[in-house]
């Protein structure tokens, strides 16, 4: 028995000219919404994106984007729509707001299936919003894709940054390129997440302040983008070389 | 549904990256359309004959057999069959697992007990079951 | 081939009264500090409390209780070592700083491993912190030890708020018992989680404001004890009749 | 390393529950341990023996075989043995390993590409191979 579907990603994947993965290992350090708002604001500078929420259990960018009333097109396979000039595509649209308790393998299997027949067209970015863990989340996407980046977040607590410590050790045993981290939510800076980037030679590309209006501005592109969240990140994004 | 394309797509390069390095003709390929998916086999058909021009599957025979698909309760050991429940779902919901169907789960819960915990023992998506070339056979 | 592991678990925890498992689906709400320092309340009350950290992926409960230079004692199984009072059971005795990257099965086995040799004795209750997610993570939980009861964490955003009522959905279906739901991290009450609650008619058992000081009580269990977060968990243990 | 005897309980236990219903006598049981496991042989037929007393396994033979543990990359699809590699574990690697057998994902990389992203085929733990009760035989 042969699965064809692998064989047909590199071709999917052909005209996306890189694959940025927003990841961690930890849960609620802000991917999702580092994600989505870096999405915006590189669709926003004239840049063609594509954002692929893979947390199947937790998917949070349609919320963060206010995607209601856009569904994927199917032609030759599935073309994701736009939002606010994003191609974006998510579990949502099929699950809406019941759970899907998938397990792993068949976590694996719905990767497998979006990644083979979605049709994102010309890309220059590509971003993944990765779900928290570094089992299947992180190897998955590393061999299906094969040509990853990633973009780190950590908040300044211990509890994250020793996570994201695993998560750094693990992507470096994968030998995957990490662009660097973001240190997100900081309410007042302790040199923690340079320091844990300089112990791996990693490139730290700033802090995020935690940002209380940021709430309120969930489910609206245009008031995410004027958050101090969105120009911190957009101040990022220059320091990545992404911009 | 069109995206039976992009899975004929898949069928067709999966065959010719494994029979790259081999010297023989391609004779015969079989492929099986999982139940579950609801591939629409008319639709796959062509879209296999009309991608395969120009491609080492051009002269092949195209064997497409349907896979029926059967679950597993992890919670009580249950085990049932797609077709017993087909006619539950609604359009949406078959549309859904048309594309992932590993959505069955949101859906379809044990019959027996009520569980969403349940495995897909068969009949998921589309296989190629064996490729066929001169004096020899992959699967 | 038989595994014989499983019908050894109900022997494992005969001797204990109740298991309640801290889970959300989603991550970063504060699972771990929350099943850490109630663990931390219940045994500073007299009750003989085990705690086992599920987060194989980011272990986290080791570092909020300090806990180094403690190891499991080897006796006719495993004997979990005694922290502040707490059994305290996880897979960082055995991986350290490492990652493991563990696929989904592979962390059904390592957690029906440590259920079949963990020797837990005698329990008023066996504290379990989930990790995030809603698929083998909670299932195994389910499947394995048949006779948990939950408690539920979330903060006051919509991100956190709607992965939640997908994982109370998907306790709903697997008929299983809620003893209530927790807010936390809260800034200002938006009623936002007493709604969520009232929805699915499970109990409100409070809420815990963001506490700036728990950064610097983590590892050390006497200062967790001392923070609002500790105290305002102490009542929502009353509220709960785990008190 | 007495953990032994837990495992050798749940072999008892899990025998006890699957022959309750049947009316025949337990004639022989046949377990594998997993080279993964290192379980301690001579430990765990001791622990077997005196757990056994006053239970249905009292008269019954038990034969303990060996399972040769096995990998395969998830990355570049090599395969290796465990026996390969059991020199290069330190104490508290292999003590590790014992105890929670998918451990070995932390010490070991493949040893053709360096990934921990890989399968453990066979001989992870403790396995009933069968039960042979009067008249049949259960697997
Ligand atoms: N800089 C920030 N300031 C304030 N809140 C933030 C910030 N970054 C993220 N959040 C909030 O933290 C929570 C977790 O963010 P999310 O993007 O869902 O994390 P993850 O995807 O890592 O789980 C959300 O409620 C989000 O709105
Ligand atoms: N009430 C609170 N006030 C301030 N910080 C908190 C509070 N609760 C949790 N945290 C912090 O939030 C982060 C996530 O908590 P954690 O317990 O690791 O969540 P989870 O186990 O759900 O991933 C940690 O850095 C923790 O210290
Ligand atoms: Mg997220
Ligand atoms: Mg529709
Ligand atoms: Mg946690
Ligand atoms: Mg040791
Ligand atoms: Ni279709
Ligand atoms: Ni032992
Ligand atoms: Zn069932
Ligand atoms: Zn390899």
């Amino acid at each position: 028995m042969i699965d064809p579907r692998t064989y047909i990603i590199g071709e999917r994947l052909r005209e996306v000219k890189r694959i940025i993965t927003v990841a961690s290992g930890k849960g609620g350090v802000g991917k999702s919404l580092v994600s989505a708002t870096l999405s915006l604001l590189l669709s926003s500078r004239g840049k063609e994106i594509g954002l692929l929420d893979l947390d199947f259990h937790g998917p949070s960018c349609h919320i963060i984007l206010g995607a209601t009333d856009i569904e994927p097109l199917e032609e030759y396979g599935i073309v994701p729509p736009r939002l606010n000039g994003v191609k974006f595509m998510t579990i949502a649209y099929y699950i809406g707001d019941e759970p899907a308790p998938l397990r792993g393998e068949e976590i694996s299997n719905v990767f497998i299936e979006l990644l083979s027949v979605t049709r994102w067209g010309k890309l220059d970015y590509l971003i993944i919003d990765a779900p928290p863990g570094i089992g299947d989340e992180i190897a998955d996407i590393v061999r299906l894709v094969r040509r990853c980046e990633f973009i780190l977040v950590t908040t300044p607590s211990k509890l994250s940054l020793l996570t994201v410590e695993r998560t750094i050790k693990f992507l470096k045993e994968l030998r995957q390129p990490v662009i660097g981290l973001i240190e997100n939510m900081v309410l007042r800076e302790s040199g923690e997440g340079i320091k844990l980037a300089e112990k791996y030679g990693i490139k730290y590309l700033g802090s995020i302040p935690y940002t209380v209006e940021i709430e309120d501005a969930i489910g609206s592109p245009s008031r995410i983008l004027e958050t101090v969240f969105s120009k911190k990140l957009a101040e990022i994004a220059v320091a990545s070389g992404l911009l | 549904m069109m995206h039976e394309w992009a899975l004929a797509e898949a069928v067709i390069r999966a065959v010719e990256e494994i029979v790259r390095e081999k010297s023989g003709r391609v004779i015969e390929v079989k492929v099986v359309l999982g139940e579950l998916q609801q591939v629409e086999e008319d639709i796959f058909r062509e879209a296999i004959t009309m991608l395969s021009r120009n491609t080492i599957l051009e002269d092949a025979k195209i064997v497409i057999d349907r896979g029926e698909a059967r679950f597993k309760c992890r919670n009580c050991g249950f085990e049932w069959s797609f077709s017993s429940l087909k006619s539950n779902l609604g359009e949406e919901e078959a549309e859904a697992i048309h594309f992932i169907p590993e959505i069955i789960h949101v859906f379809v819960k044990c019959p027996k007990c009520g569980s969403p915990d349940y495995e897909v023992t068969s009949g998921r998506g589309v296989w190629i079951e064996y490729i066929k070339i001169e004096g020899e056979e992959l699967d």
